[in-house]
């Protein structure tokens, strides 16, 4: 149940973001979850539903939630390969670890085509804000 | 567009501190993990409400020292993650090490930043007094909790030898640039207070502790109150001085 | 696109040596520099035309045990830049300490990266071993150069303390899946022959030296063919392992 | 007159991959040079010259190399300021120092607005090609 830290982390954003500018409607807020926190949508939904209400409460009006999905990529720094989760497959146990900290997949998801640790996360790791429409 | 999130929970959760203090060192070896440990035990045992974080994210150790078994002990999943409490005490301890399960971590800068700012803006402390066990060198680690951190108050770790001073004297440059002003120095495996004191002179840092080469400190691996009546002896300078701001 | 020349001119650069061997280990303040550099000096003294680079890129010390002062000491600009070459010896030095004026550089990872390839793609050495000290933990340095050199062989430094056996054994599994092949394995603070070997036994790794607590290597620092002398007796068996394949 | 190692690091990357594809013709190199080399440009462009003609002499032909010199750049990772190298002056002995190694610039340069070291180099770090077109 981590979705309601990351979605706290999404509030306090905009409303740090909406008090510097002085503004008090925000009308367009699209959130971008990668792969790798493995996030329940359902739950995450919920909490950043609860959290924008009590937002409201304190004077800021979030008009639109945009959450968009993005599956994770991986490049190898060795050879160059790139892949994707489904290529390689992990536990329940990993993919548990990951979700919190989805830098450990260094140590679980090794390059399928040379072996490696050393490898670029290109996509779908964390959380993050990708537009901010202030009203 | 790129907004990070994570900053601004990290400015919200670390706010509940009273006092951050990371410890550090250029040189490794030199004793951070051990007196880390010990530190954030005897506080927690004089009743405050202490934190210790483990950020050599390569090459995690705190929980070896504390004898946690990171495979069956799990930070609890709420709001967040909270941090393990170590056994009757209240210290709270967190590290990357219950996520890779005692493996060494392969990462890069950049995957260490992202795990630090992960950690850190999903972590639910309930301390008011956050203890960080640093890597050596001067990277990502020392880099991101100096800038995260709202003033951070470094304990400075050196030996007598002349590698580790003057590494550490080059590296307080840096750290003043930063404005980062150190709450201190720790002179570890010196065998005189006379010698702890002139090295803490040179690099004009107030001494907080003086600790000789404890023969049986290899024993309390694993051992932690066995480790903390091991070093507290010596340490009641920092212990003092990190009270006074803490109960302020 | 992008396409960064360095990596190219490295592997031309690199491909001068016989065998590349970084001195490493998880854990800081075992001894790799110290080792790097006697193990250096042992093996240009007995005729092997040796090169030593620093990488440990925000804390270098290497320099500080050579007594090479680098401020006044710079390698040559030709075509590139030629190592220093240490007094009478044919012992080649590189360190990004020449360009940093012996201060400590706060570099994060991406800028660790980058400079190791700089340094790598601009230096012309002309030995034919290559011995490289590293940093502890497991971060860009060591993932550089595993992955730069051609069939690099490290030399794993441990003491017999706990802490440094347990995340030396945890880090073989890595270099293992990495495709790197240990040399062997150096012992260093160790009162006993036998505790080496058996250390060596649980790692899997063979013997190249087990190295007592030298007290006089304190006042060694700086001076190079002191630091040699006092090491050297225990490395006979890393002397003989390098030689032979360096020779063939 | 590193300007020669970095010439020639250009040279081995072209003739490694014109070798690759099999192609003897490069149509055209765009190469680009970071201020922080501080490189001499005539220096460079007549080590290019000779290094190019000696790939002729190998086999492989390169009709056109195009240099394109981009300012240093700076971005300050605790306070967000960016900035220039005119703006903060170094000396000629840091100015050295960095041409070797432009990562050094860390410990000579500090953010003109806060005084930190913890900056990003955004552009004109290094060397690197651009463009590379087979014939
Ligand atoms: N005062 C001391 N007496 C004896 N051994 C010590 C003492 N302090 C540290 N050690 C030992 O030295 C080694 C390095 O200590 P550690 O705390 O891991 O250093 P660091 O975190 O700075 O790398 C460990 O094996 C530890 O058990
Ligand atoms: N065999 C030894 N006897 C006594 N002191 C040693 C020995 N090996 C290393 N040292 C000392 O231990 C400290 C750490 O050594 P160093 O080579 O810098 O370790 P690392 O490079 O692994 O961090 C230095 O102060 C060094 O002088
Ligand atoms: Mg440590
Ligand atoms: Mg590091
Ligand atoms: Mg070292
Ligand atoms: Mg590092
Ligand atoms: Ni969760
Ligand atoms: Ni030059
Ligand atoms: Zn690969
Ligand atoms: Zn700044």
């Amino acid at each position: 149940m981590h979705e309601w830290a990351l979605a706290e982390a999404i509030t306090v954003t905009i409303e740090y973001e909406a008090r510097k500018r002085g503004s008090r409607t925000i009308e367009l807020v699209e959130v971008v979850v990668g792969e790798l926190q493995s996030i329940d949508r359902e739950v995450f939904e919920f909490a950043l539903k609860e959290l924008i209400a009590s937002l409201r409460e304190r004077g800021i009006d979030v008009r639109k939630v945009d959450i968009e999905f993005e599956e994770a990529k991986f490049k190898c720094f060795r050879c160059g390969y790139q892949w994707n989760l489904s290529e390689v497959g992990i536990s329940e146990h990993e993919r548990e670890a990951i979700h919190f900290i989805p830098d450990v997949a260094k140590v679980y998801i090794r390059c399928p085509k040379c072996g490696s640790h050393d490898f670029e996360i290109v996509a779908g790791r964390g959380v993050y804000i990708k537009r901010l429409e202030f009203g | 567009m790129f907004i990070d999130p994570r900053l601004y929970a990290i400015k919200r959760r670390l706010a509940v501190f009273r006092l951050i203090v990371p410890i550090v060192s250029p040189k490794g070896g030199v004793g951070k993990s051990v007196i880390a440990a010990a530190l954030s035990l005897s506080l927690a045992l004089k009743g405050v409400r202490v934190g210790l974080l483990d950020l050599d994210i390569t090459n995690p150790c705190s929980h070896l020292l504390l004898g946690i078994d990171v495979e069956t002990t799990k930070p609890i999943e709420d709001r967040g993650i909270r941090p393990v409490k170590l056994g009757s005490t209240e210290l709270e301890f967190m590290s990357i090490a219950f996520y890779s399960g005692n493996k060494t971590l392969p990462l890069r800068g950049t995957d260490i930043d992202n795990a630090i700012k992960e950690v850190l803006s999903i972590t639910q402390w309930s301390a008011s007094l956050l203890i960080i066990d640093t890597p050596p060198g001067f990277s990502d680690e020392v880099l991101d909790i100096i800038s995260l951190a709202p003033n951070p108050r470094p304990i400075i770790v050196t030996t007598p030898s002349v590698l580790s001073i003057e590494t550490v004297k080059r590296s307080l440059e840096v750290l003043s640039n930063e404005g980062v002003k150190p709450l201190g120095l720790i002179v570890n495996l010196s065998h005189s207070v006379d010698l702890c004191l002139q090295i803490s002179q040179v690099l004009s840092l107030e001494l907080l502790a003086c600790i000789p080469w404890l023969t049986n400190l290899e024993k309390a691996v694993g051992k932690p109150l066995a480790l903390k009546d091991l070093l507290e002896p010596y340490m009641t300078k920092a212990i003092e001085t990190i009270l006074r701001i803490v109960e302020r």
